[in-house]
C-alpha cells in the first residue's frame, strides 16, 4: 500500500501568533472572533446600512412619504418611482426608507424596555429567593403560556392601536424572555465559585449584583437582545399587518404590507418591497446574534 | 352569449348540472352570527335566513317594490290604520307544520311581548326600531295582529306608519315556525325552520353553512338548486381566486379593483348590487373648530371626491351630495355638489379664522362597509389633501365596537360613517342620520338643527308621499348648506360569479333569496 | 414512581397558572374598552337595545362577580356560552381546535421531518456545501416574517400559477361530514379519497408558511446539537468500537442529540398552537387563533377567556409530554 | 492569645433532598456529620479524603459560606456562628479562602489589578493610589510582574491564576486560609512552585492554614497535623509523620497504600478496599466505614466509634483503639 | 521481544486552527511488544491523548491531521489504511479506554446493549450470544450483580464500576493492544487501585499488550514494562520503568521527579521546574524544554536535539547527554 502522499507544505509549521504583552479584555477577544465571522459582518453590513438609510431618510427618499396622488395609483416601477408606487399613489421607496426608522426604533427600544424590565424581576427572582422568585417566577410561566402574539393583541386592544402601544405591547410580551435568562444566569453565577470569592471577601450582596452578575450576564442578554430586535422588528409587523400596529399614514412595514396585500396581483411591488425589507432587517439582526453568541459566550450555542 | 368558441362547448361550469345535484357555492367575508333572523341586524345572516325563512311580504327582484310572498294580497283602510294580509293556503313548515295565520299571530306575539316564553331578553332590536316599541310602550305601532280565519291575518295600528308594508317585508320580519319555536328556542337559531326554498342542513361555524332543496315549496318551479352553500372566506382577494379556481361560484365584496379582472376573465361575470347607501365624512358639531360651519364647508371643498371614488368605489360607486342615494324618491338633483377647489377651501379657512389651518384628529373606520370599502385608505387621501390647506388630520382608529361607542358618545372630531338603508324611505336616511332627536343614537355629527328636525318631523307623519317628498328636498338643502357631513359616495356593491349563472338579481338591500338562480 | 410523582405534581403545579391566567385574563378583556353589546348591535344600534343586552348578558354586574360567575361554571365543566352566537364555547371551539391541531400537526411534521434531517445531515458534513446552504436557508427562515411568506405563497402558487388552493380547508362542493372535524381523519373514514386529496392540497401552502420557522429553528438546533454531541465522549467510544459514522450518527449521537431539539419542538407546537393567528387570517382557516381573535374584536368575553384558557391548557400539557418523553429518551432525568 | 486560632465542635451541614409528589423534603445529604477539630495559631492543618466525603462543606462552612446546619465555630475568640450578616462580612477579612478551580475563581470580565484591589475596596482600605501600590507589592510576592496587573484572567495559565488566588486571599493580612484543593487542578510540575509558595508566604506572613486535599503526598509534605474525612466524618487525626508512620485507621491505612510510588523498588502491603464509597444520603449505620472495612466487627455495623485521643493528640474514630 | 505489536515511528499530527497550525504530536517514536505494558507520561497538552486518537485514526479531522510518520500495527501501516480496514481493527484488534468513564459510556444505552454492540459488529454474533458475552465480560472485570447491571444505564453505576464496564467493553473482542488514556485521573485513589489491580491481571492472563497514558509517575511505576516520557510534542526520553525513573537522564525528567512530594520523607521544600507548560507551537526552534532547563546552554535555544541511546534500551533528546 502506497505511503500518504503528504503536501509539502503540510510539514511547514506556521508559528502562532500569540503576542504574550498584549492586554485583551474578553470585550475585546470577543469582537476579534466577531470580526472573523464573515456571516456576523454581513449582519453587521445589513444593519447598518439600514441605519444609515433610516438617519438619512429625509435627504435619500425622493419623495415625502405621506403624499401622493391618486391617479398615480398603484403605478409599477419606474425611474420616477423605483420601487412602484402604492394604492394611494405614493412612492413605495420612500415609504420603505421611512419605514426603516420605524422598525428600527420600534425593534430597538421595545428590547430596550423588555431588558430593562426583566432583568430587573429575573435578578430579584434569581438572587433573593424564596418567596419573591415564587412570585416572579410564576408570573413568567403565566405570561409564557399565553401565545405571545395574542397577549401583543391583548395589551394593544387596551391601550388602543398605534405604533407606541404596540412597542410597549411587544415589550411586555418579551420581559419573561429576558427575566428567566437572567434568572437562570444568576442561579448559576451563584454558584460560581468567583461569587462565593467574592462573598469570601466580604463583599456585600448589592456590590456582587453590581460588580460581578450582572456584567456576567451581560453577555448573554446581549445576544438575545439581539435576536430579541429581530423578534421585535416581525412581531412590531405582525401587530401593523393585523392593524393594531402603526397606523396610517405611518409606512411601517408591515402595516404597508397589509394595506397593499389586496392589490398584490395587480401591484406586487408594493407588497415585495416592504416584505423583503423586513425579512433583510430581522436576518441582519439574526446574523449578528448569532455572531454575537459564537463571541461572547461559544457554550451557550442553542 | 349565444354564440361561444367551440373549444367551450363542454364547459366545465355545466358539467354540475350533468353529473350531480346542482350546488351554488356562495363565498363570502364573515360567518353568520345566529340563524334565528329577528335577533340579527347583520347582513350576513339575512343573506342566509332569506333562503329558508319567508317574509309576509317581499320585495320585487333588484328593487324595493313590493311584492307578493307569504301573504297574496292585501288591503289598507284608508285612514291607514287596518292592514288585512290574504295569506298562501296549502304552505308547510319545513317540519311539516302548516303555515296559517295563527303562525303568524304567533310570530308576531313573540317579537312585540316581552314576557313571551320564546322572547329573547336581549330584545329584539329591529322589531323595536321599525313598529316603535314593544307590546305596553306608548310608542308602540302595533295595536293587534288577529288571525280572523287560517288565511287571514288582520293588523291594526295605534297611528299611521307610512312604510309599515315595507317593513313586514324586511328581512328579520321572516316567519318561524311555531312549533320548532316552541320547542327550543335557542336551537332555532342554530337550525331554523321555516317556509322558505331551502331548508338548512349543517352550519360548520366560521367555514360552511349548507342549506337544500325544499322540494315542497310554494312556488312552483323554485328553487332551481338543489343545495346551497355559503362559505366564509374572509379576505376579498382570496375569495375572488376562490371564484377563479372553481372552489366557489358566487361571491361578494369584490375589491373595485378587481372589477376589470373579473370583466376580462370569460368564465366569470360581474353583478352589481344596486345602491341603497351613502358613505360620508361626517363633522362632530360640537367640537372646535368644526362647530364653524365655514371650516365644515372648507373642508368639503378640500375633499376631492370625485378622484376619491375613482380611485376606491372604480366603476361601483358615484360620488354623493346628498345624504340619501340618488334613487330613491325625494333625493334633492337640483343641489349642485362643489366642485374640488383648494385655493375656496383656503379662503373659507381664512374667513373662518384659521389662515394657516389646525391640527384635527380624523376618525378612520377600521373596518371595510359596503359604504366605505376602504375606510383608512381613504382618509389617507383626504388626509393628503387637507394638508395642502394647511390642516394637518391626524388619523385615528381603533376596534370597530370602540369607535362606535366613542362616536356615539360624540369623542371624535371628523369621522367617516355611513348607512345602509333597511327599508326604500327618505325617513331612513335623513331622520336616522341627521335628526336632532337621533343624537346618542345615529346622528354622530350631533347637528341639531330646529329647522330640518321640524321638517322631518312634518313628513314621518304625512301620508302623501308628494308632500313629504318636497318636505326631504329642503331638509337636504340645509343639510347642503349647513354641512355636517360631507356625503361621500353611494357605492354599487360588485358581486362576481361564475358565468353560466343565470337568474341571479343582487337587491338593494344587501341580501336575497336564491331560488330562482341556476346554471345555464 | 418517580416519573409518576413528577407527573402528578407538574400538573397540580398547572393549577395556579391557570388560576393566574385566568385572572389576567379576565382582568385584561375587561381593561379593553369597547361594548360587547355594541360589537353585536353593529351600527345600528339604539341606546335601548343596548341597555337590554347588556342586562341580559349580566355585564353590569361588577367584574369580580362576572369572575367567579364564570369560574363557578368552568369548574363545573361549562366553558360558558359566546355572547355573539349565544353557542355553548365547548360544542363550538371543537371544530376550530381541530382546525388549528390539524394544521399544527402537518407543519410540524413538515418541520420536524425536514428540519431534524437538514440538521444531521448539516452537522454531519459540517462545514460542506450542504451544511453552508442549509443553514442560509434556515437563518432566513428564522427571519421570515410568516404572513409575507404566506401571502407570497398565495400569489405565486394560487394566483400566478393555479396550482394549489389559497384559502380554507376543503373543498366545499362535496363536503364529507364533518365527525371529528380532523378533515383528513373525516375524509379517510368516508373513504372519500377525492376529498381527501383535496384536504391536502389545502394544506400545503398554510402548513408551510406555518411551518417554516419552526423548521428552521429545528434544523439550527439539531445541527448545533449533533455538533456538541458528536464531540461527546461516548461518541469517540462508539467509534472506537469500529462503528461506521452512519450508525454513530444515527444510533449513539442522534439519540442524545434529540433531547434539545425535542425541547424546542414541543415549544414550538405549543406555540403554534396559539399563534397561528396570522396564518389563519392570510388563509382563511377556520381556527382557534382567528376564533380568539374575533371574539377580541367583538368582546365576546367568554370565548375569549375560554379559548385562552383552553390554549394555554393544550400548551402547558404538550410541555409536560414534552417532558415525559425526555424520560423515556434519556434514562437520566431524575425527576426531583 | 490562645493557641488555638480556630475551635470546630460538632459541625454539621445537612443537604436537604427535595421529591415526591408535592415536592417536600424527602431526606437529608449528610455533607458533613458532625466534625470537630482545632486549628493551632501558624500551623497547617491538612484535611484528606476521597471525593464527596465534605471537605469542601467543612471548609466553606468555616467561613459561613454555605450555613451549617449545626455546630460551634470559634474564631480567634469570636464565635463565629452568632454573628450577624454584616460582621460576619467584616469578620471574613480575617478568614480567606483559596479556591480548587483556578479558571472559575476568578471573575472573567475584571483585570487582575481589579481583583486583587477589590477585598480592600470593600473593607474601604487605603486610598487608591495606596491599594494600587498594594496590589503590585502582592503581585511580586506571590511571583507574577506588576505589568500583569491590566491583564485578565484568561491570559494566565492555571499556576498563575493560582498564584492569583492566593495574591487576593493575601490583599486583606487574614490570620487563616483555608485553601481548598488549591494545587488539584495543576501540573505536577507547576504543582510544587504553588505548594513552595505557600510555604513561603506562611512563614512570611505568619499565616494559619486549614489545607484541603485528595492527595495524601501533597497533604503529607504541606501539614502539621492532618485530618482523614470518610463520609461527612473524621476518621482520624493526628500529625503528618505519625499519620504515615503510625495510621491507625483501616481508611487510613488503605488510603496510605492505595497511592501509587513512582519509586519502583518500595514495598509496601497492599490494602484494596472493596466497593466504592457509599452515598451521604444514606450513609451506613453505626461505623460508616464498615462497609469497606476489613476489620469489621459487629460492634462496627451497629455503634458509632467515637472520636478520640489515643495519645499524644492522635485521635481516631474506629472501636479497634478502645482504650 | 521481537514481535513488535505497534510501531509508531516519527509520528505528526497537527491541528490545522485559524490560529495557525498546532503541532500537537511533532515526532513521536513508540514500540509496543507482545504483552508489554508501555506508559506514556508527560504534563497535560503534550500530547498523550492525540498520540493515542492518532492510533485509532480517531484524530477530529478537521482540523486534525496526521502530516508524517507512519503507525505499524501488527505489521500494517494504518497511516495509510481506509476507513473500512479501520472499522474492522477498531475494537477489536485495538480496543481504547478513556480518562473520562463518567461521559464515555451513552447515557442513554444500557450496558449490555454497549457492551453487546461491539461484540455483534465484529463478531457477527446473534443479540443473545452478545448479551451472554456482555455478562461474562462485566464478571471478568469483577462487577458484582452482572446479570442486573447488564440491563442499567450507566448514570446507575458509580465512577468505579463504569471504568470497569469500558473494561470491559474493550476486552470483550479480545484485543492484541489496549489503549487507556488516563484510565484512572478521574477516580479516587482506592478506586485506582481496584482499577489498575484489574488490568494487571488483565495483562498477565490475556497477554494484551498495554498503551498506557497517564500524568502520574507513581501509577507508570506499579503498571508498567518501559516508560515514554512526552514534553510538548515530542518524546524527549523512553526506557524501561527502571532505568527511567531511578537513572533519568532528560532533565525534565528529572526535574518531574524531584518535583513531587514523597509520601515517606518529608522535604522541606520541593524542586520546582520553573516556568509554564508551552502552548504547543508557540516554540519552533531548538529544544522544547529549553526555556525552563537550568542547564540550558545556547546550543539547546537554536537546535532541536535527536532522540538518541544513551543506555540498554534507554533513549534520551538532549544535548547534554552527547
Ligand atoms: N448544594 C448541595 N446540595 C446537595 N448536596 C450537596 C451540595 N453540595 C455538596 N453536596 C454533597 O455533599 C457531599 C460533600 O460535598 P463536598 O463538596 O464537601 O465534597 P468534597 O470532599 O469537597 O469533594 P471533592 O473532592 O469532590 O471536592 C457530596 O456528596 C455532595 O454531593
Ligand atoms: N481538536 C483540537 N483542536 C486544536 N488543537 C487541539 C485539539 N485537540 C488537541 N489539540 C492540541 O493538542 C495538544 C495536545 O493535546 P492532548 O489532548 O494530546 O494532550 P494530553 O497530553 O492528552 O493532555 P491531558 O493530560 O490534558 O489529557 C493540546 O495542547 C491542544 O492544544
Ligand atoms: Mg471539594
Ligand atoms: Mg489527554
Amino acid at each position: 500500500m502506497a505511503q500518504p502522499q503528504l503536501q509539502p507544505q503540510d510539514q511547514v509549521v506556521v508559528p502562532l501568533k500569540v503576542k504574550q504583552e498584549e492586554v485583551v479584555s474578553p470585550w475585546k477577544d470577543a469582537w476579534r472572533t466577531l470580526r472573523k465571522n464573515k456571516l456576523a459582518l454581513v449582519g453587521f453590513g445589513i444593519i447598518l446600512f439600514f441605519i444609515i438609510v433610516a438617519v438619512l431618510a429625509p435627504w435619500i427618499a425622493p419623495y415625502p412619504y405621506d403624499e401622493g396622488q391618486l391617479v398615480m395609483k398603484n403605478k409599477p416601477p419606474s425611474e420616477a418611482h423605483w420601487f412602484g408606487t402604492d394604492y394611494n399613489g405614493r412612492d413605495v421607496f420612500s415609504r420603505v426608507i421611512y419605514g426603516a426608522q420605524i422598525s428600527l426604533w420600534v425593534g430597538t427600544f421595545s428590547v430596550i424596555g423588555s431588558v430593562l424590565a426583566g432583568t430587573l424581576l429575573g435578578l430579584l427572582a434569581g438572587y433573593y429567593g424564596r418567596w419573591i422568585d415564587t412570585i416572579i417566577s410564576r408570573l413568567f410561566d403565566i405570561m409564557l403560556a399565553f401565545p405571545s402574539i395574542l397577549l401583543a393583541i391583548a395589551v394593544v386592544a387596551i391601550l388602543g392601536p398605534s405604533l407606541q402601544n404596540a412597542l410597549i405591547a411587544i415589550a411586555i410580551i418579551n420581559i419573561p424572555t429576558f427575566g428567566r435568562l437572567v434568572r437562570a444566569r444568576v442561579l448559576s453565577l451563584k454558584e460560581e465559585e468567583f461569587v462565593m470569592a467574592a462573598r469570601a471577601i466580604g463583599m456585600k450582596n448589592s456590590r456582587i449584583i453590581m460588580q460581578h452578575i450582572l456584567p456576567n450576564s451581560l453577555a448573554p442578554i446581549i445576544v438575545t437582545g439581539t435576536m430579541g430586535i429581530a423578534t421585535a422588528i416581525i412581531e412590531a409587523a405582525a401587530l401593523g399587518f393585523l392593524g393594531l400596529g402603526a397606523q396610517a399614514p405611518e409606512p411601517e412595514w408591515g402595516k404597508m404590507l397589509a394595506d397593499s396585500r389586496q392589490y398584490i396581483q395587480k401591484a406586487p411591488w408594493t407588497v415585495i418591497f416592504p416584505g423583503l425589507s423586513i425579512m433583510l432587517t430581522v436576518l441582519g439582526f439574526n446574523l449578528i446574534g448569532d455572531g454575537l453568541r459564537d463571541a461572547l459566550d461559544p457554550r451557550m450555542k442553542s | 352569449p349565444a354564440e361561444q368558441p367551440k373549444t367551450e362547448t363542454p364547459a366545465p361550469a355545466t358539467e354540475p348540472a350533468k353529473t350531480g345535484p346542482k350546488q351554488l357555492i356562495v363565498g363570502r367575508g364573515a360567518d353568520t352570527k345566529g340563524l334565528d333572523p329577528i335577533t340579527q341586524t347583520d347582513g350576513e345572516t339575512f343573506k342566509v335566513t332569506e333562503n329558508i325563512m319567508d317574509t309576509l311580504i317581499g320585495f320585487a327582484d333588484g328593487s324595493t317594490e313590493l311584492a307578493p310572498s307569504l301573504a297574496e294580497k292585501w288591503e289598507v283602510t284608508p285612514d291607514g290604520l287596518v292592514y288585512t294580509l290574504k295569506l298562501r293556503s296549502g304552505v308547510k313548515f319545513h317540519d311539516g307544520t302548516d303555515f296559517n295565520a295563527e303562525a303568524v299571530k304567533y310570530n308576531f306575539e313573540r317579537w312585540s311581548d316581552k314576557s313571551h316564553p320564546q322572547h329573547s331578553p336581549e330584545g329584539f332590536e329591529y322589531y323595536v326600531s321599525q313598529f316603535g316599541g314593544y307590546k305596553g310602550d306608548a310608542t308602540h305601532i302595533i295595536k293587534s295582529v288577529e288571525a280572523v280565519d287560517p288565511t287571514t291575518v288582520k293588523f291594526t295600528l295605534n297611528r299611521p306608519l307610512a312604510p309599515f308594508l315595507a317593513n313586514l317585508a324586511m328581512s328579520p320580519f321572516a316567519i318561524g315556525s311555531p312549533e320548532a319555536l316552541k320547542k327550543d328556542v335557542k336551537k332555532f337559531n342554530e337550525h331554523p325552520i321555516g317556509t322558505g326554498p331551502f331548508k338548512f342542513v349543517e352550519w360548520k361555524r366560521n367555514d360552511t353553512i349548507t342549506l337544500e332543496k325544499n322540494p315542497d315549496y310554494w312556488n312552483p318551479g323554485y328553487p332551481k338548486l338543489d343545495k346551497l352553500v355559503f362559505k366564509v372566506i374572509p379576505e376579498n382577494t382570496a375569495r375572488l381566486t376562490a371564484l377563479a379556481s372553481g372552489e366557489i361560484d358566487l361571491m361578494d365584496g369584490l375589491n373595485t379593483d378587481d372589477i376589470p379582472a373579473v370583466k376580462e376573465n370569460k368564465d366569470l361575470q360581474l353583478f352589481l348590487r344596486p345602491t341603497n347607501n351613502i358613505g360620508y365624512i361626517g363633522f362632530n358639531v360640537e367640537k372646535k373648530p368644526l362647530d364653524n360651519p365655514k371650516v365644515r364647508e372648507a373642508i368639503a371643498y378640500a375633499i376631492n371626491k370625485p378622484e376619491i371614488v375613482t380611485a376606491f368605489f372604480d366603476g361601483v360607486g358615484e360620488p354623493a351630495v346628498n345624504p340619501m342615494p340618488k334613487t330613491m324618491w325625494g333625493h334633492n338633483n337640483d343641489i349642485k355638489d362643489r366642485e374640488f377647489n383648494l385655493d375656496k377651501a383656503k379662503q373659507l379657512l381664512a374667513e373662518a379664522g384659521h389662515p394657516n389651518g389646525f391640527k384635527i384628529k380624523f376618525w378612520a373606520m377600521p373596518v371595510p362597509r359596503p359604504y366605505m370599502p376602504e375606510g383608512v385608505k381613504i382618509a389617507e387621501a383626504i388626509q393628503q389633501d387637507l394638508k395642502k390647506i394647511g390642516i394637518d388630520a391626524e388619523i385615528v382608529t381603533m376596534e370597530w365596537a370602540t369607535y362606535l361607542e366613542k362616536t356615539r358618545l360624540g369623542e371624535q372630531e371628523m369621522f367617516m360613517l355611513g348607512w345602509t338603508g333597511d327599508n326604500g324611505d327618505p325617513d331612513n336616511f335623513l331622520a336616522v342620520l341627521l335628526d336632532k332627536n337621533s343624537i346618542g343614537s345615529n346622528n354622530y355629527t350631533r347637528w341639531a338643527n330646529e329647522e330640518a328636525s321640524q321638517l322631518m318631523m312634518k313628513a314621518q307623519s304625512n301620508p302623501d308621499q308628494a308632500e313629504r317628498e318636497k318636505l326631504y328636498k329642503q331638509v337636504q338643502e340645509i343639510i347642503f348648506k349647513d354641512v355636517p357631513m360631507v356625503p361621500l359616495a353611494h357605492s354599487t356593491p360588485a358581486l362576481a360569479g361564475k358565468a353560466n349563472i343565470i337568474d341571479y338579481n343582487p337587491h338593494p338591500k344587501g341580501s336575497e333569496s336564491l331560488e330562482k338562480v341556476d346554471f345555464k | 414512581m418517580a416519573l409518576l410523582a413528577y407527573s402528578i405534581r407538574r400538573i397540580l403545579m398547572l393549577i395556579p397558572v391557570l388560576v393566574g391566567m385566568s385572572i389576567i385574563v379576565f382582568s385584561i378583556i375587561r381593561a379593553i374598552p369597547g361594548d360587547p353589546a355594541l360589537t353585536i348591535l353593529g351600527e345600528k344600534a339604539t341606546p335601548q337595545a343596548i341597555a337590554d343586552i347588556r342586562e341580559a348578558l349580566g355585564l353590569n354586574n361588577p367584574w369580580y362577580i362576572q369572575y367567579f360567575d364564570y369560574m363557578k361554571n368552568i369548574l363545573s365543566g361549562n366553558l360558558g356560552e359566546s355572547l355573539q352566537t349565544n353557542a355553548p364555547i365547548s360544542d363550538e371551539i371543537m371544530p376550530y381546535l381541530a382546525a388549528t391541531t390539524e394544521l399544527t400537526i402537518v407543519s410540524m411534521l413538515i418541520a420536524v421531518f425536514i428540519g431534524v434531517n437538514a440538521g444531521i445531515l448539516s452537522a454531519w458534513k459540517q462545514n460542506s456545501w450542504f451544511d453552508y446552504c442549509a443553514m442560509l436557508i434556515a437563518l432566513v427562515g428564522v427571519s421570515m416574517p410568516i404572513f409575507w411568506l404566506g401571502l407570497m405563497e398565495q400569489w405565486v402558487f394560487a394566483q400566478e400559477l393555479k396550482w394549489l388552493p389559497s384559502v380554507g380547508r376543503d373543498n366545499s362542493r362535496n363536503p364529507v361530514e364533518a365527525i371529528t372535524h380532523f378533515y383528513i381523519l373525516d375524509t379517510m373514514m368516508a373513504g372519500r379519497w377525492d376529498q381527501l386529496w383535496e384536504v391536502i392540497k389545502h394544506l400545503i401552502l398554510p402548513g408551510i408558511a406555518l411551518g417554516t420557522i419552526p423548521m428552521a429553528i429545528i434544523a439550527r438546533i439539531t445541527r448545533s446539537s449533533m455538533l456538541e454531541v458528536m464531540r461527546a465522549d461516548y461518541v469517540r467510544t462508539a467509534r472506537a468500537k469500529g462503528l461506521t459514522q452512519f450508525w454513530v450518527v444515527y444510533k449513539h449521537a442522534l439519540k442524545n442529540a434529540m433531547i434539545p431539539v425535542l425541547t424546542v419542538i414541543g415549544l414550538q407546537t405549543g406555540l403554534l398552537l396559539g399563534g397561528a393567528v396570522l396564518t389563519e387570517t392570510i388563509f382563511g382557516w377556520p381556527g382557534v387563533g382567528r376564533y380568539i381573535v374575533t371574539a377580541i374584536g367583538n368582546r365576546d368575553y367568554p370565548v375569549i377567556q375560554s379559548g385562552i384558557l383552553v390554549i394555554a391548557t393544550i400548551f402547558v400539557l404538550i410541555n409536560l409530554l414534552v417532558d415525559l418523553l425526555y424520560a423515556y429518551i434519556d434514562p437520566r432525568i431524575k425527576y426531583r | 492569645m490562645a493557641e488555638d486560632l480556630l475551635v470546630v465542635k460538632n459541625l454539621k451541614k445537612y443537604y436537604p433532598i427535595t421529591g415526591g409528589v408535592l415536592g417536600g423534603e424527602v431526606g437529608v445529604v449528610k455533607a458533613v456529620d458532625d466534625v470537630s477539630f482545632t486549628v493551632k495559631r501558624g500551623e497547617t492543618l491538612g484535611l484528606v479524603g476521597e471525593s464527596g466525603c465534605g471537605k469542601s462543606t467543612t471548609g466553606r462552612s468555616l467561613l459561613r459560606l454555605i450555613e451549617p446546619t449545626s455546630g460551634e465555630i470559634n474564631f480567634d475568640g469570636t464565635d463565629v456562628m452568632s454573628l450577624s450578616t454584616d460582621a460576619m462580612r467584616k469578620m471574613r477579612r480575617d478568614m480567606q479562602i483559596v479556591f480548587q478551580d483556578p479558571f472559575a475563581s476568578l471573575n472573567p470580565r475584571h483585570n487582575i489589578e481589579k481583583i486583587l484591589e477589590e477585598p480592600l475596596i470593600v473593607h474601604g482600605l487605603g486610598s487608591s493610589a495606596e491599594r494600587k501600590k498594594r496590589v503590585q507589592e502582592m503581585l511580586e510576592i506571590v511571583g507574577l510582574s506588576s505589568y500583569h496587573a491590566s491583564r485578565y484572567p484568561h491570559q494566565f495559565s492555571g499556576g498563575q491564576r493560582q498564584r492569583i488566588g492566593i495574591a487576593r486571599a493575601l490583599m486583606l493580612k487574614p490570620k487563616l486560609i483555608v485553601a481548598d484543593e488549591p494545587v488539584s487542578a495543576l501540573d505536577v510540575s507547576i504543582q510544587s512552585q504553588v505548594l513552595n509558595l505557600m510555604q513561603d508566604l506562611q512563614r512570611e506572613f505568619g499565616l494559619t492554614y486549614l489545607f484541603i486535599a485528595h492527595d495524601l503526598s501533597v497533604v503529607r509534605h504541606i501539614s502539621d497535623r492532618v485530618g482523614v474525612m470518610y463520609l461527612g466524618r473524621i476518621v482520624e487525626l493526628t500529625t503528618s509523620s505519625q499519620l504515615y508512620s503510625n495510621p491507625l485507621h483501616p481508611y487510613t491505612k488503605a488510603l496510605l497504600s492505595a497511592v501509587p510510588s513512582p519509586d519502583p523498588d518500595a514495598v509496601r502491603e497492599r490494602v484494596i478496599l472493596q466497593g466504592d464509597v457509599p452515598s451521604p444520603a444514606k450513609p451506613p449505620s453505626g461505623c460508616t466505614f464498615h462497609t469497606r472495612c476489613p476489620h469489621v466487627t459487629e460492634e462496627c455495623r451497629t455503634v458509632r466509634p467515637e472520636f478520640a485521643d489515643t495519645g499524644d493528640g492522635h485521635f481516631v474514630a474506629c472501636h479497634l483503639y478502645k482504650s | 521481544m521481537s514481535h513488535p505489536v505497534l510501531q509508531i515511528e516519527n509520528l505528526q499530527t497537527h491541528f490545522f486552527t485559524d490560529r495557525g497550525q498546532i503541532p500537537a504530536v511533532d515526532g513521536v517514536t513508540i514500540t509496543v511488544q507482545k504483552g508489554e505494558v508501555v506508559g506514556i507520561v508527560g504534563e497535560s497538552g503534550c500530547g498523550k491523548s492525540v498520540t493515542s486518537l492518532s492510533v485509532m485514526k480517531l484524530v477530529p479531522n478537521p482540523p486534525g491531521r496526521i502530516v508524517g510518520g507512519s503507525i505499524k500495527f501488527k505489521g500494517e501501516d494504518l497511516v495509510s489504511v481506509d476507513e473500512k480496514r479501520m472499522r474492522d481493527i477498531r475494537g477489536n484488534e485495538i480496543a481504547m479506554i478513556f480518562q473520562e468513564p463518567m461521559t464515555s459510556l451513552n447515557p442513554v444505552f444500557t450496558i449490555g446493549d454497549q457492551i453487546g454492540e461491539s461484540v455483534r459488529l465484529h463478531t457477527k454474533a446473534s443479540k443473545k450470544d452478545a448479551r451472554a458475552r456482555a455478562i461474562e465480560m462485566l464478571k471478568k472485570v469483577g462487577i458484582p450483580r452482572a446479570e442486573a447491571i447488564v440491563d442499567e444505564y450507566p448514570h446507575q453505576l458509580s465512577g468505579g464500576m463504569r471504568q470497569r464496564v469500558m473494561i470491559a467493553m474493550a476486552m470483550a473482542c479480545n484485543p492484541a493492544l489496549l489503549i487507556a488514556d488516563e484510565p484512572t485521573t478521574a477516580l479516587d485513589v482506592t478506586i485506582q487501585a481496584q482499577i489498575l489491580d484489574l488490568m494487571r491481571q488483565l495483562n498477565r492472563e490475556a497477554e494484551t499488550a498495554i498503551l498506557l497514558i497517564t500524568h502520574d509517575l507513581g501509577v507508570v511505576a506499579e503498571m508498567c514494562h518501559r516508560v515514554v516520557v512526552m514534553y510538548a510534542g515530542n518524546v524527549i526520553e523512553q526506557g524501561d520503568v527502571r532505568t527511567i525513573l531511578k537513572n533519568p537522564k532528560h532533565p525534565y525528567t528529572i526535574g518531574l521527579l524531584n518535583s513531587l512530594p514523597k509520601l515517606e520523607g518529608s522535604q522541606d521544600r520541593l524542586y520546582s521546574i520553573p516556568g509554564n507548560v508551552p502552548i504547543p507551537g508557540s516554540l519552533t526552534v531548538g529544544c522544547r524544554f529549553a526555556p525552563r532547563c537550568d542547564k540550558v546552554s545556547d546550543r539547546c535555544r537554536s537546535e532541536m536535539p535527536e532522540l538518541k541511546v544513551v543506555g540498554d534500551n534507554h533513549l534520551s533528546r538532549c544535548w547534554l547527554t552527547e
